[in-house]
């Protein structure tokens, strides 16, 4: 069922993609009009917010296939950078955007350099690490951070003599953002930069033996994810006005990454799909009070069992395992033929 | 002793097997050749249930196992050497070796050591490689290396995806001798064979596959003087 | 005498105590078809690794055009125009027989991350190259009906054509093929055997190990023999044919010739 | 001052043991299973609540409590291997690893809300008596974790080195299809090897809740966190690696603290397993697979 | 000026509805229960006698996680649910201070049973909190308890490193100071923390007299706990955990002759019975935080009826700030202009497994 209508959007959206994308950001931007509720557009905003965390998550473990799951830290490094240079400097918001993005994608190529001999889960212990590292130095590096204070009062963004604060106006923050990504993201990944990623994710050796210099370029892949978690980070720490070490969590990385599987990893627009039902599923069930984290896991788990490529993954897609080839019934046994 | 009737196996959308049938008596060789992608590997897999059949039955003395779990398959005494070789990279030889038992209570428990002498006289190879990880082996060491963990639970049948793969002349030779051994000591073989030539000379018979169907069958010198195999496969 | 393309001097590589491969030299010259047999064992694939970067020598040195490239990486050593195929065939199994062959263009193109941003001409020129000529190239393989099959689900055999076409989008001068007949019946072999002899023709040079003596022996202009990591001896096949240490150490009685003999 | 760090360094190693009773259990779960965990914590305190209950229904009796853990963590072991391994070993393998994430966050928040979310005090079962040895003050739940920890390190060396079980196991988890080609019936040997590792978690999650003399839903998370930090130093399968693990994290994150401030506990931990898996990219293992 | 609202229907149905932000799962869940728990039972009580000038109340929870951003984005929904009046809550200070901009904006009160922060009431009109500032307790427990009762000299801190715990410590260390204690150790240590032993450690080599711990009940005792199994005889004295039983049920005989200092402490009949009903349904002992929150009801209850006219967001804020004369289970409480209240503190003791107050000190006069 899902599968027909998966090839049927997709082969729609392949001969009208232009067409369809215009529509699409058409309808994005009147959305906070037609909706007209702070509350539900606020939902949207985290959304965006996580697609593109999500989607920045994918291009490291999705296409180049190292195992982060600690990208809370590169978000929480981007927070920061905003933060703290825009509360105590005074500095541009837009600048900021720009600068905590290269910032974070520079920590993010320190990240990577003890990464580069490290493979699956040795990797992923490690990037888990560095995200409590930083995350506990915000925590104690009180003179800088706020400590365990955090940071308050942060600035709105100006934009045109219009300060952006509330969620139907930083909306269009967090969309332009997403638009952003997902339009460089693409050009990126059908590159020869995306295709060294993935074959680097499919067998290193061999594609050394080719050419592909893989520590350059899982560096650089671990850069550019950190770079839009940075972004992101940056957009997020104005709009909430305030940040604390405690947002950063692992538990907040695990969420991320539960996006983006259940998305799809690998796919573009797995991670916005995936953002969209955990958001919207996490928001459903809020009347659940102490049962609502329980729903969350077995929605978690039930994906797995479902439909484990994630809902946008193929069902062809080595991701389906044997799965799908399981579903195609056996015959019943003929008896007799003996 | 092995019967497959109409055995058919799909890979999501791709037929690579399309219901085939054919016996094996006890006591032959039987060989199944065919071009790349025939579907000779398939259908051994499908066999020992490491794939999923789509329809069809396979029987064992006498015993329907089409339904039955590759290790249940194992200790009724089948063995599949299976196609690249797949022996397990982080244990020693020995290790792998005495994995291959498993299949096997009575050797597991009493003739372990007698075993492990025969395949190291067998192949002197993997005697100086003893401690070595089977991961580190090289290729033709690899296919000695599971050739030899294929014998060790001293199966009735024992299948064969393309032994030689990968061997030395001196060592191919010997295998193809190991094989008649094998069955003059009673035991009967399913051999997939590139090197036609030699395959069918010591096979009984041998079916011919080509996408996923059996297209000629007939005993060994048959096969060899039918034209079309020559041809085909024999590169003459 | 041509120009010499690969020389390897006194070449060592140990495992431990275990000497894979031990003082070996040799030179390829250029447009060579040049064969390395031996037992299992021997440190041909070791000595191929060697070759390629994959390992560094324990001694002695190789040099390529003159150019020494032991401890180099395996990418640079790709760069300078050696390919190489696995003897574990190590293709990229879930992407696309195309786009495997793509990867193969990596060196050939050199878009920064950029220009594939801003698509400006650098971008397109590339990518037109990578997709005209991977399509040539599979062409020329025979494996054009493949290109959009995922490589990991295709027959043993044609896996390693595969291989092979990836290793020619490099474009290389020297390609090392590791047992490519392997898996592959004689009729298919011969196929292999004229398309290996057509890329020759075409000026690349080559280097390959085979157990197949037909393949070996009909094809190269040199064949080196290693025996427990040393050469044992090195010459024209028909002179290492009859070279007594290695019929007893690799040949055998010939049982290969008699079965083909009979029929 | 001496005396000062020396008396760190027992610190260091009383919890340095703890660490590795809990990494023992988790490199048996990875060993067979070939694949992470992160139930892990959440099963070494369902085992300390299986104890705890006991303790106070049954009778403060420390075999008892033993039982009861173990039995209460192979349970969930079955659970976890039907949830999150059972369906996915040819998935790749975040899958089965999101599954567990998933599974741990249900099995703490369900731990809240049926045992409450406030913390209890553990029972003490055995006689805590200290012994003075020039200076050094051990006593008997330390000298419990401490034997435990060896004579579990060096059983499952024996069994994962020299037994055909070991053999069985190890097989199993590098390569299901050839282990069911040699007759294994993996499924049953994952099912098994993996209980048998969520057990001792569960016999952990006790001891240590004795030697705290605490237990709350919560207490998974950063102890499993540490269970699998320290079985990586050891290579992930290696239980005696792993025990050595463990205690080298205990120790670091000890002395650490003895001259910075405790909130920095875990950025100790984990520079120190950054360190070391930079140098060492398979931690203390000694193993190396496969060539080119 | 009793009137029911103006709502159409038949005054039956008449209905206040109070939103509840507090952590239900996470690290904090115990305090989000005692929460939701605490608030229910004053709901029941009200509602049982006959409610808010007979129009019920109505309690909507909300687990925030100990999350800012889940408590923001919970106070975003609930700021435009018109249906809401007033929300009670967060628990922490980080979680009230994130909502206090859009709280504040939406026109709705947040009042927090346990907010102590210095920063938080001011934040804007709408926020108050009665726990009492950091800015009370702690000098309090540096004058009075240390110094003054107990006659500390060398004190070694150690402090819960989150927001709470930083800003205690900041305000009982300048007191300290002028106090003129000497504090000879001063550590912190992380949410969830549970081996004490090599802080205890470095602790100790400073040679305290008094450690001063600023941290909740759990940690209380689990240091008291390992400060014992230390072999260490040394006096413990705590600020924060209030009359916790958890901490004589953690850490029994290890804790004997502990001193804290609390708001708080339940005594007479009615509190214990309320205690009482309250271990039946939370399944554990209350401590000052439920207690609190027990209170906010009340005091919602008491704002409401002085409205004159119909029951609006505003009114609630108004009738709030200015409250007079309301006593509740932790009290007097009278809002300061800023939003919050001072407190007076008492000093207890652990006496035979149980709080004792210490009366034979002048403290409640300065
Ligand atoms: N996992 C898979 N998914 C999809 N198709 C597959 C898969 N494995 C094999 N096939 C297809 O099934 C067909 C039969 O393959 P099989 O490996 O049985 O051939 P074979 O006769 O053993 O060939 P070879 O001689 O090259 O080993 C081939 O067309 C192959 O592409
Ligand atoms: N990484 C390694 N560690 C230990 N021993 C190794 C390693 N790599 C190769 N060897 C050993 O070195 C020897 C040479 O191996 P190599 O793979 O070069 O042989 P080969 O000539 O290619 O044989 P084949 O024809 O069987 O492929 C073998 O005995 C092998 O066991
Ligand atoms: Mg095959
Ligand atoms: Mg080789």
């Amino acid at each position: 069922m899902i599968e027909n209508v998966h090839r049927k959007i997709k082969a729609f959206y392949e001969r009208h993609s232009i067409k369809v994308n215009i529509i699409l950001i058409l309808i994005s931007i009147l959305l906070p009009y037609i909706i007209n509720s702070n509350y539900i557009v606020g939902i949207l905003c985290r959304v965006l917010m996580y697609s593109v965390l999500a989607g920045s998550l994918n291009i490291i473990n999705g296409y180049s296939g190292q195992f982060n799951i600690g990208h809370a830290g590169f978000f929480c490094i981007g927070a920061y950078t905003e933060a703290v240079l825009a509360t105590r400097y005074g500095w541009n918001f837009w600048l900021l955007l720009l600068i905590a993005g290269i910032f974070t994608s520079l920590v993010g190529f320190l990240i990577s350099l003890p990464t580069l001999r490290l493979r699956g889960i040795y990797l992923a212990i490690v990037t888990l690490g560095f995200s409590e590292i930083i995350r506990i130095i915000a925590l104690n590096w009180t003179s800088v951070t706020g400590g365990p204070m955090g940071v308050k009062g942060i600035p709105s963004p100006i934009f045109l003599g219009i300060r952006i604060s509330g969620s139907s106006r930083y909306y269009y923050i967090f969309l332009a953002l997403a638009i952003l990504f997902i339009f460089i993201t693409n050009r990126v990944i059908t590159s020869r930069i995306g295709r060294a990623w993935i074959s680097i994710r499919e067998d290193e050796l061999a594609a050394k033996s080719l050419g592909v210099e893989s520590s350059f370029y899982k560096s650089i892949n671990f850069m550019y994810g950190a770079f839009w978690a940075g972004v992101m980070g940056a957009a997020y720490a104005p709009y909430y006005k305030f940040i604390a070490s405690d947002m950063f969590t692992l538990d907040e990385g695990f969420n991320i990454l539960s996006m983006v599987i259940i998305g799809g990893q690998g796919t573009l627009v797995g991670p916005f799909v995936g953002s969209l039902i955990v958001n919207i599923i996490t928001e459903v069930f809020r009347f659940a009070a102490q049962y609502r984290m329980v729903v969350y896991a077995i929605l978690i788990i039930t994906m797995m069992w479902l439909r484990p490529q994630g809902l946008v993954g193929a069902y062809d897609s080595i991701l389906a395992g044997n799965r799908a080839r399981r579903k195609l019934k056996r015959k019943p046994v003929k008896v007799g033929d003996k | 002793m092995l019967k497959v009737i109409d055995l058919s196996v799909q890979y999501g959308y791709i037929n690579a097997l399309n219901s085939i049938s054919f016996n094996v008596n006890k006591g032959e060789i039987i060989t199944l050749i065919g071009g790349n992608g025939a579907g000779k590997t398939t259908t051994l897999m499908a066999i020992s249930n490491v794939v999923q059949k789509y329809s069809g039955n396979v029987y064992f003395k006498e015993m329907n196992i089409t339904d039955f779990q590759s290790h249940e398959i194992v200790h009724l005494g089948i063995s599949h050497v299976p196609e690249g070789r797949k022996i397990f990279p982080a244990l020693t030889v020995k290790e792998n070796l005495i994995a291959g038992t498993f299949g096997n209570k009575r050797i597991r428990k009493n003739e372990l050591n007698n075993k492990l002498e025969e395949v190291y006289t067998l192949f002197p190879r993997l005697r100086e490689r003893i401690n070595q990880g089977g991961g580190t082996l090289s290729g033709g060491e690899q296919q000695m290396l599971a050739i030899a963990r294929g014998l060790m639970m001293d199966p009735d049948l024992i299948m064969l995806d393309e032994p030689s793969l990968g061997l030395a002349p001196i060592i191919i030779e010997e295998i193809f001798e190991l094989i008649l051994r094998i069955k003059k000591s009673g035991k009967t073989v399913l051999l997939i064979e590139q090197n036609a030539a030699m395959a069918l000379q010591i096979a009984d018979r041998g079916y011919v596959l080509e996408r996923g169907k059996v297209l000629i069958e007939g005993t060994g010198t048959e096969l060899i003087k039918d034209e079309r195999v020559r041809k085909a496969y024999l590169g003459i | 005498m041509g120009e010499v393309i690969l020389e390897a001097k006194e070449i060592c590589k140990y495992f431990g105590g275990l000497k894979a491969v031990e003082q070996v030299n040799m030179q390829v010259e250029k447009n060579d078809i040049f064969g390395i047999i031996g037992p299992n064992g021997a440190g041909k694939t070791t000595f191929f690794n060697v070759c390629s970067g994959m390992y560094s020598p324990t001694s002695g040195d190789i040099l390529y055009k003159g150019e020494s490239i032991i401890n180099k990486r395996p990418e640079e050593i790709a760069k300078k125009g050696i390919a190489r195929t696995f003897q574990n065939i190590q293709l990229f199994r879930n992407m696309t027989v195309l786009n495997n062959v793509k990867i193969g263009f990596h060196i050939r193109t050199n878009a920064s991350i950029f220009d594939a941003i801003f698509r400006n001409k650098k971008y397109k020129l590339d990518e037109e190259l990578v997709t005209q000529e991977g399509l040539e190239i599979l062409k020329k393989v025979g494996l054009y009906e493949y290109k959009d099959t995922l490589a990991g689900n295709l027959a043993y055999g044609i896996q390693r054509r595969v291989e092979i076409a990836r290793a020619l989008a490099l474009n290389p001068e020297l390609i090392l093929l590791d047992e490519p007949a392997a898996g592959m019946n004689p009729s298919e072999t011969q196929g292999l055997m004229k398309f290996i002899q057509d890329l020759n023709k075409e000026g690349y040079t080559i280097m390959v190990i085979e157990h197949d003596m037909k393949f070996i022996m009909s094809m190269s202009n040199k064949v080196l023999v290693l025996n427990f990591g040393q050469k044992i001896s090195e010459g024209t096949p028909e002179y290492v044919k009859q070279d007594e240490k290695v019929i007893t150490a690799y040949f055998g009685r010939g049982f290969d010739k008699e079965a083909e003999a009979k029929c | 001052m001496d005396n000062y760090y020396i008396m760190q360094i027992i610190n260091g190693l009383a919890q340095g043991s703890i660490y590795a009773l809990m990494a023992i259990g988790y490199s048996v779960v990875v060993g067979v299973v070939g694949l992470v965990t992160f139930t892990h914590g959440e099963v070494i305190m369902l085992g300390a609540y299986a104890a705890y209950y006991t303790f106070t229904f049954i009778g403060e009796n420390i075999v008892l409590g033993m039982l009861a853990s173990f039995l209460a963590a192979w349970l969930v072991g079955v659970v976890v291997y039907k949830i999150c391994y059972e369906k996915f070993f040819d998935s790749p393998r975040h899958i089965p690893l999101i599954c567990t994430i998933g599974l741990s966050m249900l099995l703490k928040n369900l731990a809240q809300i049926i045992f409450g979310p406030n913390m209890k005090a553990m029972p003490q079962p055995i006689n805590l008596k200290f012994y003075n040895i020039s200076g050094v003050r051990i006593n008997t739940i330390q000298i419990l974790i401490f034997a435990t920890v060896l004579v579990l390190s060096l059983g499952l060396y024996i069994l994962n080195n020299k037994t055909r079980w070991g053999i069985q196991l190890r097989a199993v988890s590098q390569d299901r299809k050839a282990a069911a080609l040699m007759g294994i019936n993996v499924n049953r040997t994952t099912l098994i090897g993996n209980s048998i590792g969520c057990s001792l978690g569960g016999v952990a999650g006790m001891l240590l809740s004795i030697y705290y003399q605490s237990l709350v839903p919560t207490m998974g998370g950063i102890l499993g966190l540490k269970a699998f930090s320290s079985s990586v130093l050891g290579g992930l399968t290696e239980a005696p690696a792993s025990a050595l693990g463990g205690v080298l994290i205990g120790l670091t994150e000890n002395l650490g603290i003895s001259v910075l401030s405790n909130s920095y506990r875990d950025v100790f931990a984990f520079v120190f397993l950054v360190l070391v898996l930079t140098i060492r990219p398979q931690g203390f293992s000694r193993k190396v697979v496969g060539r080119p | 000026a009793k009137k029911p609202p103006s709502t159409t229907g038949p005054v039956e149905e008449v209905i206040y509805k109070f939103a509840v932000f507090a952590p239900i799962t996470g690290n904090y869940a115990e305090y989000g229960k005692g929460f939701e728990v605490a608030t229910q039972m004053a709901v029941d009580e009200i509602n049982g006698s006959g409610g808010i000038n007979g129009a019920k109340i109505e309690l909507q929870v909300f687990d925030t996680k100990g999350d800012p951003r889940e408590s923001a984005d919970i106070a975003r929904r609930v700021a435009e649910d018109k249906s809401v009046l007033a929300v009670i809550g967060d628990f922490t200070s980080s979680n009230c201070m994130a909502n206090a901009p859009i709280l504040g904006e939406a026109g709705i009160v947040q009042l927090s049973p346990t907010a102590s922060h210095t920063d938080y009431a001011g934040m804007n009109e709408y926020m108050f909190s009665i726990m009492g500032r950091q800015d009370g307790e702690a000098p309090f427990f540096s004058s009075y308890l240390l110094q003054k009762y107990k006659g500390a000299k060398d004190v070694a801190v150690i402090h819960i490193n989150n927001d709470w715990g930083k800003s205690a410590f900041d305000n009982f260390s300048r007191q300290a100071k002028i106090d003129g204690l000497n504090v000879v150790a001063a550590e912190n240590f992380v949410e969830g923390e549970r081996d004490f032993n090599s802080l205890l450690t470095k602790v100790r080599a400073q040679n305290p007299d008094t450690v001063a711990l600023i941290m909740h009940a759990n940690d209380v005792a689990l240091v008291a706990n390992q400060i014992a199994q230390m072999g260490w005889d040394v006096d413990i004295t705590a600020l924060g955990p209030g009359t916790s039983m958890q901490i004589i049920e953690l850490a029994g005989k290890n804790v004997e002759g502990l001193l804290l200092s609390t708001p708080f402490f339940i005594t007479e009949e009615n509190e214990q019975a309320w205690a009482t009903e309250f271990k039946k349904r939370a399944n554990f002992q209350p401590t000052v935080h439920p207690a609190c929150a027990y209170d906010t009801v009340y005091l919602l209850k008491a704002a409401i009826e002085n409205i004159s006219g119909e029951v609006t967001r505003d009114g609630i804020r108004e009738n709030l700030q200015n409250l007079k004369g309301f006593v509740g289970l932790t009290g007097p409480i009278e809002f300061n202009p800023a939003g919050d209240i001072t407190r007076s503190y008492l000093v207890m003791e652990i006496v035979d497994g149980a709080f004792v107050q210490r009366t034979d000190f002048d403290y409640a006069k300065k």
